[in-house]
C-alpha cells in the first residue's frame, strides 16, 4: 500500500492528501560510541526512506545518556509526534519511554534492540544471536585455514551494558563452546570492553597477548574493537597470522580484511532495515495497518509475541567485500584507497 | 536620602533603611557587582526566550512539567555536592553512587519483592554509609577527595554492574514508587502546597522582623518584606496555575494535569538544607571550614566532622536523586548515574554560583543551575540537530549561559569587590 | 598575687623537620597579671603560643595547667582549659561577616536556630567599646575590613568568652591610638579580673605600660623571666638582641657554644 | 625642596557598592621628603594606597604623576612609573621560598634562564641591611616566616629597585626594636637619596622622628596635608580622631552634614 | 654534626654542609613530612611487587615495554594539565581535546594523503588555538575553567563526529606516525640516548655547583651530586638494558628490542617542562599566580597571559596525548580521549603530588602518577577479572596507592609542615 507511489516530494499543498494526513514520525538512536551506524547510517538511509515518502521525520540521538534518551522522547512527545521508533539503551528506560508514548497514544517501533517487556506494536532488526553464530563461524574457518593446532581464542566481547554485546555472545559463544569442549580451540582470556571503547579494548588485548603469547585467534565483537586487536597485532608484527573478526562493515573493517589482517566482519544490511522500519513507521503515520510485518519475535521476558520484520546479517570475507560495495552501504572510493587499490583489483572490486 | 536615624544597645548610631534607601542601596550593590544569583536567573531568562521562539512547544505546559522530572536527578545530587564544594572538596562519585542507590532500591522492590517504604530507607542508609566511608578516608587518612572519590567512581561503575549481574536492567513495577518522578499530585494538593508554601515563608519573614526589632536592631524596611513575599506568591501560584491546566497530548485517553509530584519533593530539600546551612550552627561551620580551615581550627570547630558530614550529605542527596532517576526510568541499568551525570551536577552548582574552592555557594544554587543545565538539555532536544551539531551548540548554549554571569559579574572585580 | 602560677611550661623543645625552634622553653603565667612575651622577630614568640594552644605539637616538655599536667593537642582542647588566644595571623574567616566570625565555633542559640539578634547585639557591644568608630556595618564580610579592623574583631573576638588565661600575639600592631589605648586597658582589666594574660608587644612603651611580669625569647631559649619593676627599658632591649644583660640573662658561652649547630645556614641546600 | 609635587592626587574618590570610602582625597607627595599619612583605623590609608599603586580603580578624581596626568590602571602601570609599594596585607606566595618572592617579576636571568646565584646573594644582602638575623634560609618557603621575617622580605623587595616613590603602608607593625630602628633609617635614607617616600603609620614617634610632612585622613576626607615641624604630636592625635584641631582640618560642619548620609550604619539589613 | 663555617658575600654566618650533615637533614626533613614524590614512587613499587606475584608475566620486558605506551596518552595530557592545575583551574576538555587534535592528524594523513611532517604540525597548531580559546574565555571573560571547559568537553565531542562524518573510524596509515607509539629505537640508538641523557644530567649539575662556589654561595657536598648522577645512571641504564632484550613473542619471525620511541618523547618533555618551570622567570610566575594570584598581580605578573598560557601548554600537550593515542591504534573513532581519560590525566597529576588549589606541584608528578595509573590499568588487565569486579578492584587499588602516599604525608601535618 505504501510503496511507490510515495516516491515523490511533498511539495504542493493539496497533490497527496494522503501525506497531510501523515503525522510526524520520531525516531531516536542510543549513542555513537557503540558503533559508527548510529552516527552515519542508520540516520542517513531513514532520512532518505522518509523525505522519499514526503513523511516528517525527527531523528536524534542519545548519546549514550539514558537520561538524554527520556529526555528526548518527553520532548518528542509534547511535540505532537504520531510514531514513536526507538534503539534503546536498555530495557529499561526503553520501557519507560515506550509506556508514556503508548499513554499519549503514539504507536511505537523497536529498532534494531527489542525492548524487553517493553510492548512495542513492531520490532525491526537483524537476528543479533545470528550475528553472533556468524562470527563465530567466520573464526572457526579462518583457524581452520590457517590450520592452527588446538589454537587458543581470545574474546573481546562489547560493552557489558549493551544488551546485543550479550546476544553477540550468545551466538558465538554457540559455535566456540563446542570446540573448546572437543579440545580443537582452547578457551583463552575473555573480557568485555566497556562503552566499547577502542582505546580499552587495545590495552586490554596487549595484556591477553602478554600474558598469553599463544593467542591465535581473536573474537572481537565488532569492527571498532577488531581493528584495536589488530593495531597491537601489527606492533608484534602478529597481523595476519591472527584472525580477528568484526562487524558493521566498516571501511575500516573492510580495508583490515582486505589488507588480510582481518578475517571477516559481520555486514548487516542497516539500509533494508532503515527502509523496512520506516515503510512500517509511514504506514502507521498514515493511520493504515502495515502488512509488512510478518514475522514475529517472542519477548524472552514478557512472553508476547512482537510482529516483527527481521533481517538476515551476512557474514563478509575478502571474497564478497564487494557485495557490501554492491549494496551501496559503502562508497569503492572510500575502501579502495591507493594503499587498497591492489587489494581491491585482487578481490575483484572494479 | 532621607532616613530616620535611630540607637542600638552598643550605643553605636545607626541608620533605618527605608524603602528608598534599601533599593537604592541595593542598586548600588548590584552596580557594584554583588549580584548573587541574579546572573543565572538572568541566564535562565535569557536561554529560556532563545528556545521559546525556535520552537513553540517550549513553552507548552508539558514541555514546563517534563522539565522537573527532567532535571530532578541532576537537582537532587547538585544540593548534595554543595555541601562537599563548601569544603572545598570534589565528589566524583556521585553519579555513580547515585545509581549504586538506585540499583538497591530496584533490587529491593523487584528481585525481593519489598515495598517502597522499607526499600527507599535501605537505599538511603546506603548512601549515608557511602558519604560516610568517603569522608573517612579524605578527613582521617588525609587523601585528597579527588583521589578518593576518583577511585569509588571506578568501584561503584563495578558495584553497579556485580549488583544487576553483569550487565541486565532492573524494571521497577511498583506504582508509589515509579509515580515519584513521574506522576502529578491532584489539583487540589497542588493549590494546598502552593499557598502552604507562601503562607509559611511570610511567617519566617514576619517572625524574624518582629524578633531583630524586639532587641532593637535594624529591621528591612516592612515594604520590602511585604515585596519579597508578594514576589514568592506570584511566582509560585502563576507556576501552579500552569501545571495545573490539562496538558496530555490526547486528554481523551488519560488527563494529565497538576504539579509533578517532585516538585515539593525538591522544594522540601531545598528548604531544609537552605535551613541548615543559614540557621544552624553546624551550617555556619561548613562555611568557616571551606573558607578558611585554619580559623576554623582554631575555633574549636571540629573540622574532621564537618568534613565526614559533607560527603555523608552529598552521597545521601545522590541516593535521592538516584531513586528519582530509577524511579522516571522505572528501571535501573549499569549506566544509572554514568554518562555525564556526575559533570552536570557539578556544573549545576558551579553555574549556580557556588565556588569550586570552597566558602562560597547555597542550595539554590544547586536549583537554579540545574535548571539551566536542564533547560539546555530540553530546549537543545526540541530544536533536533544531529549528534554532533547538537554536542557543539549545547557546549555553545553552556557558553553563553556562563558568559551572562561572567560578564555581570566583571564589574565586581572592577570595583573591588569579590 | 602569684602565688601558683596558673600555667606552666617547661623543658618545651619543638622542631619543624631539621629546623629547631624553640629550646627548653619555660614560662609561668600568674593568675591577675600580664606577662609580656618579648623577643626579636623569629625568636619563636608565636611558636610558643602556637604550641600552647595546640596548634602545633610539642616535640617534648610538660604543660602544667591549675597544678595538672595537661596535653593540649588540639585548638579545642586550649579553649576547654579555658585558655583564649589572639593570632599574630588573625585566622578569620574571609567569607563570613563580623558578627559569625566573633561567634565562630561558640554560636549562641534558640533551639537550634542561631540566635542573630542577640550575637549581633553581643557583637556590637563588644566592638563599640573597643573604639571601633569606622566599621560600615557588622554584616560586612571581614574580607572587607582595614588592618586595624580586623585586629579588633579578632580581639573582640577572644575576650568575649569567660576563659582563664588570655594570649595575646602582637594585638596593637595595626591598631590606631585610640584603639591600642582601648586595648591595652583592656588587657589591665582582664588582668586585674583575676585573668592570667599574656601579652607579646615589640613595643617596650606597651610593655612597660601594662605587663606585671617579662619573659624575654632568644634565639628560641628563654632568656630571662623578670618582674618589670626589676628592669629597665634599655636592659629589657639588650636581653631581647643579646641575650643577655648584665647577669640576668642566658650564660655567656651558652649561645656562642649552640651557634654553629643550627643557626643562620642562611643559604644551605639551594636550588637543586 | 618641596618644589613640585612628584605626585599629585586630587579630588579621588572610591567606593565598593554602596560604601563610600575616599571623598574628594588630594595628596601631594614631594622627592627627597617623607610624607607620613595617618588616620584612624579604617579612615581610608590603605583603600588610599592601593588606588594609587592600580590595585583599584577610582571612581573619580585624577592623578598627576611628574606634572602629567596619568592613569594607573594595574600594579605594572604603577610599577612603571617607579611606584614601589609595601602593603599592609603583605602579598607574598607562600609557595615561593624568600629570594624567589623578592624577585618576583623582576627576575635576574642569564639569557633566558634565571639566575638564581645572584638573586641569592643580593637577597642576602638585602636582608643582612635589614638586620634580619633568625633567617634560617634564603631558601626557606615564606609560608614558614615569623610575622616580622614576612614583614621584613616584603620591605626588602620593594626597595631592592630604582625607584621614584616608595609608598610603605605600616612597614614596621610586627617589626622587633632594632630591625625597626633599621627600617626607619631606611626610610630617611630613600627620601634623602631624593625619592619620594610615603609612610602610613599608627606611632607618632616614629612619624615625628623621620617625616617631613603630614597628611591626616578622617573618615575618608583628607582633613589636612602640613609640614612636621609645624604641628604637634597633640595636634597630630586629634586630627586623627577627630578631623580637626583648632584651626586646621576639615570646617566643623562638614562631618556633621555628611553624618547621617553613609556613617556608622552599624546594623544595616541584618540576615534575610 | 661536623660542619665547616664559611661567609657569604652579605655578610652572614652560613654552615657549609657535609654529605653527612646533607643525608641527615634530608632525613630529618623526610620524617618531618616533606616527601616530595616518593610516596608516589612507593605506591609504584608496592604495586609492581603485588602484580609482579600475582601474576609472572608482569615483570616480563614485554610487558614493561607495553607500559610506556599504554600510558603515553595519558601521561602526555597530565603533563600538560599540570600546567594548568599549578594556577588552580582545570581542563575538562583535554581529553576531547586530544581527540579533536588526534582526528586532524588522522584525516589530513588518510584521506588527504599529508605526510606526517606536514600532518603533526597542523595538529599541535589546532591543539594551541585550543588552548588559547579556553584560556581567554577563563582569563579575560572571567567565566570559571569548569564551566568553560565542560562546555568545551561536549562541544568537542560535537566537534569530533562532525570531523568522523558522524563516527566512522579512521584508519592511519602511515608507516612513521604508526610507529610512534608503537615501534622501538634501535639497540644502538637506545645505548647512545641512555648515555646522553646521564652525561648531560651530570653536566647540568655540575655547572650549576660551579657556578654556585663562584659566588661563594653554599653548595651541595660532591658526594650527594654524585649519588644524585649515579642514581640516575644506575636506573636509565638498567631499563635500557631490558628494553633492549629479545621480547618477541615469537623471535623467529620477528625481532622486538630496543627502547620504545615514545620514551625519549616523554623525556624530551619532561625535562622541557621541568626547565621552564623550574629555571625560567616564566615557571616562576606560573607557580606565584598559582600561589597568591593578588601577589603576583601586585607584583607586576600579567596574570591573564599567564592564565592563557597555561590552557595553551594544556591544550598543546593533549595534542600531543591525541597523537600517541592514534597513533597507538592506528584509527580515530569518536571516542578517542573519552572515557576515562581525562579523570586518568587528571588523577595521573593528583597522584603524583599536584594540588588542585594551585601552586604546588611538578611536571615529573604526570610522569609518576600516570605510571601508577598505567601499572593498575595494566596489571588489572592481566589478572582478566570481569568488568564488574575490575572495576572494583581497580578503584581499591587506587585507593591503595593513594593511601600508601597520604599516610606518609601525614607525619607533614603532624610536626607542621605543610
Ligand atoms: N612551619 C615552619 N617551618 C620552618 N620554620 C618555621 C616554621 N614556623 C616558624 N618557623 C621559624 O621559626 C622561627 C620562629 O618563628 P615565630 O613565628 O615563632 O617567631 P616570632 O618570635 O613570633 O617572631 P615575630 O616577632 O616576627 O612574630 C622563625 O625563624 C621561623 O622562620
Ligand atoms: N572591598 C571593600 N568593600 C567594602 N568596604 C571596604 C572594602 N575595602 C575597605 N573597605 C572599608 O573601607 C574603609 C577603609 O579601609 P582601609 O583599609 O583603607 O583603612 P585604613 O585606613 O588602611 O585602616 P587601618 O589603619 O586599619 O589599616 C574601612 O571601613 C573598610 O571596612
Ligand atoms: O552494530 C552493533 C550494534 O547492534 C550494537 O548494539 O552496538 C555495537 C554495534 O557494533
Ligand atoms: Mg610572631
Ligand atoms: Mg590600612
Amino acid at each position: 500500500a505504501c510503496g511507490g507511489d510515495d516516491s515523490g516530494t511533498p511539495s504542493g499543498s493539496g497533490a497527496s492528501g494522503d501525506n497531510s494526513a501523515a503525522g510526524k514520525v520520531g525516531i531516536i538512536l542510543p549513542d555513537t560510541k557503540s558503533s559508527q551506524r548510529w552516527g552515519t547510517d542508520d540516520p542517513k538511509f531513514l532520512k532518505a526512506a522518509f523525505d522519499a515518502a514526503g513523511v516528517q521525520v525527527e531523528i536524534q540521538n542519545a548519546q549514550g545518556d539514558k537520561t538524554q534518551f527520556q529526555t528526548i522522547a518527553d520532548g518528542m512527545i509534547s511535540s505532537g509526534v504520531s510514531v514513536l521508533m526507538i534503539v534503546n539503551l536498555d530495557s529499561g528506560t526503553g520501557k519507560a519511554v515506550l509506556e508514556k508514548a503508548k499513554k499519549a497514544g503514539i504507536a511505537t517501533i523497536d529498532y534494531d534492540r527489542l525492548t524487553l517487556s517493553g510492548g512495542a506494536d513492531y520490532y525491526v532488526s537483524f537476528d543479533n544471536v545470528k550475528v553472533g553464530q556468524l562470527q563465530g563461524e567466520g573464526l572457526v574457518k579462518c583457524l581452520e585455514d590457517k590450520k592452527y593446532q588446538k589454537p587458543v581464542v581470545a574474546e573481546l566481547n562489547g560493552s557489558p551494558t549493551d544488551n546485543n554485546a550479550t546476544l553477540f555472545a550468545q551466538g558465538y559463544d554457540s559455535v566456540l563452546d563446542p570446540k573448546y569442549a572437543d579440545g580443537t580451540f582452547q578457551k583463552g582470556p575473555n573480557q568485555d570492553v566497556p562503552d566499547w571503547d577502542n582505546a580499552q579494548a587495545g590495552t586490554i588485548f596487549e595484556q591477553m597477548l602478554t600474558s598469553n603469547k599463544n593467542i591465535k585467534g581473536v573474537l572481537a565483537a565488532n569492527d571498532g574493537l577488531g581493528n584495536a586487536a589488530i593495531s597491537v597485532l601489527k606492533k608484534n608484527k602478529l597481523n595476519g597470522q591472527v584472525p580477528v573478526t568484526g562487524q558493521d562493515a566498516t571501511v575500516q573493517g573492510l580495508q583490515n580484511i582486505l589488507a588480510g589482517d582481518q578475517c571477516m566482519t559481520v555486514y548487516k544490511a542497516i539500509k533494508k532495515e532503515a527502509d523496512a522500519a520506516s515503510e512500517l513507521a509511514i504506514a502507521l503515520a498514515k493511520k493504515q495497518k502495515p502488512t509488512t510485518a510478518t514475522g514475529t519475535t517472542k519477548d524472552p521476558e514478557s512472553g508476547k509475541d512482537v510482529p516483527s520484520v527481521l533481517l538476515d546479517p551476512q557474514s563478509i570475507t575478502k571474497e564478497n567485500v564487494k557485495d557490501v560495495i554492491a549494496d551501496g552501504f559503502v562508497t569503492k572510493d572510500a575502501v579502495c584507497t591507493a594503499d587498497f587499490a591492489k587489494a581491491c583489483t585482487e578481490a575483484g572490486i572494479s | 536620602m532621607t532616613t530616620t536615624t535611630t540607637t542600638t544597645a552598643g550605643g553605636v548610631k545607626v541608620v533605618k533603611p527605608t524603602v528608598a534607601s534599601y533599593i537604592n542601596d541595593y542598586w548600588a550593590r548590584v552596580r557594584g557587582g554583588d549580584l548573587g544569583t541574579l546572573p543565572a536567573i538572568l541566564g535562565l531568562i535569557v536561554l529560556s526566550l532563545i528556545f521559546g521562539i525556535a520552537r513553540d512547544t517550549f513553552f507548552s505546559g508539558l514541555n514546563f512539567a517534563n522539565l522537573f522530572n527532567q532535571s530532578a536527578q541532576v537537582v537532587f545530587i547538585a544540593m548534595g555536592l554543595i555541601f562537599v564544594l563548601l569544603l572545598g572538596e570534589i565528589d566524583l562519585s556521585a553519579g555513580f553512587a547515585s545509581g549504586v542507590c538506585g540499583a538497591v532500591v530496584a533490587i529491593l522492590l523487584t528481585n525481593h519483592g519489598w515495598d517502597w517504604y522499607t526499600a527507599i530507607p535501605v537505599a538511603l542508609v546506603t548512601g549515608i554509609v557511602i558519604g560516610f566511608v568517603l569522608g573517612f578516608l579524605v578527613a582521617k587518612l588525609g587523601i585528597p577527595s579527588f583521589v578518593v572519590t576518583l577511585a569509588a567512581f571506578l568501584a561503584f561503575q563495578g558495584v553497579l554492574l556485580v549488583l544487576l549481574g553483569g550487565g541486565t536492567n532492573i524494571s521497577t513495577r511498583n506504582e508509589f514508587f515509579n509515580a515519584l518522578n513521574n506522576n502529578n499530585l491532584s489539583v487540589t494538593w497542588s493549590w494546598l502546597l502552593a499557598i502552604l508554601a507562601v503562607v509559611g515563608y511570610a511567617a519566617v519573614q514576619f517572625n524574624q522582623m518582629r524578633s531583630r526589632a524586639k532587641r532593637g536592631l535594624v529591621t528591612d524596611p516592612l515594604g520590602i518584606v511585604l515585596l519579597r513575599i508578594g514576589g514568592l506568591a506570584v511566582l509560585l501560584l502563576v507556576a501552579t496555575a500552569i501545571l495545573c491546566q490539562e496538558r496530555a497530548i490526547n486528554p481523551a485517553i488519560n488527563s494529565l494535569k497538576g504539579v509533578p509530584i517532585v516538585v515539593p519533593i525538591i522544594g522540601f530539600f531545598l528548604v531544609l538544607w537552605t535551613f541548615v546551612l543559614g540557621r544552624t550552627s553546624y551550617g555556619r561551620h561548613v562555611y568557616a571550614v571551606g573558607g578558611n580551615t585554619e580559623a576554623a581550627r582554631r575555633a574549636g570547630i571540629p573540622v574532621d566532622r564537618i568534613r565526614i558530614s559533607v560527603f555523608v550529605i552529598g552521597s545521601f542527596m545522590a541516593a535521592i536523586g538516584g531513586i528519582m532517576a530509577v524511579s522516571r526510568a522505572s528501571s535501573v541499568d549499569p549506566n544509572t548515574g554514568g554518562s555525564n551525570i556526575l559533570l552536570y551536577s557539578v556544573g549545576a552548582a558551579v553555574i549556580g554560583g557556588t565556588s569550586l574552592f570552597g566558602g562560597k555557594g547555597k542550595v539554590i544554587n544547586a536549583v537554579i543551575g540545574g535548571a539551566v543545565i536542564a533547560v539546555i538539555d530540553n530546549g537543545m532536544t526540541l530544536m533536533g540537530f544531529n549528534s554532533g551539531t547538537k554536542f557543539i551548540v549545547t557546549g555553545l548554549i553552556l557558553l553563553v549561559a556562563a558568559s551572562v554571569d561572567a560578564l555581570a559579574r566583571r564589574r565586581a572585580a572592577a570595583t573591588g569587590n569579590r | 598575687m602569684a602565688a601558683t602560677p596558673l600555667l606552666e611550661l617547661s623543658g618545651i623543645n619543638k622542631g619543624f623537620g631539621p629546623v629547631q625552634v624553640l629550646h627548653d622553653v619555660g614560662l609561668s603565667v600568674y593568675p591577675g597579671e600580664v606577662t609580656a612575651l618579648v623577643g626579636d622577630n623569629g625568636a619563636g614568640k608565636s611558636t610558643l603560643v602556637k604550641c600552647i594552644s595546640g596548634i602545633y605539637q610539642i616535640d617534648s616538655g610538660t604543660v602544667t595547667f591549675e597544678g595538672n599536667q595537661v596535653a593540649i593537642h588540639s585548638p579545642s582542647d586550649a579553649s576547654g582549659l579555658g585558655i583564649e588566644v589572639v593570632y599574630q595571623d588573625l585566622a578569620l574567616c574571609d567569607n563570613l561577616d563580623v558578627v559569625q566570625n566573633m561567634f565562630l565555633g561558640r554560636e549562641k542559640k534558640r533551639g537550634i536556630v542561631l540566635d542573630e539578634p542577640t550575637m549581633e547585639q553581643m557583637a556590637g557591644d563588644a566592638l563599640a567599646s573597643l573604639s571601633v568608630r569606622t566599621l560600615k556595618s557588622l554584616r560586612q564580610l571581614v574580607a572587607s575590613l582595614s588592618g586595624g579592623q580586623r585586629q579588633t574583631v579578632a580581639i573582640a573576638k577572644a575576650v568575649l568568652w569567660n576563659s582563664k588565661i588570655v594570649i595575646l600575639d602582637e594585638p596593637t600592631a595595626a591598631l590606631g591610638v585610640a584603639q591600642t589605648a582601648q586595648v591595652l586597658e583592656l588587657v589591665r582589666r582582664l588582668a586585674d579580673n583575676g585573668l592570667g594574660v599574656v601579652l607579646i608587644s615589640h613595643n617596650m612603651n606597651d610593655v612597660f605600660a601594662v605587663s606585671d611580669r617579662i619573659a624575654a625569647l632568644y634565639l628560641g631559649r628563654m632568656a630571662a623571666q623578670v618582674k618589670t619593676t626589676d628592669v629597665t627599658h634599655s636592659q629589657v632591649v639588650e636581653l631581647i638582641t643579646g641575650g643577655r644583660s648584665g647577669n640576668i640573662g642566658l650564660p655567656p658561652e651558652k649561645p656562642a657554644a649552640d651557634f654553629g649547630g643550627d643557626v643562620v645556614d642562611i643559604t644551605p641546600g639551594g636550588d637543586k
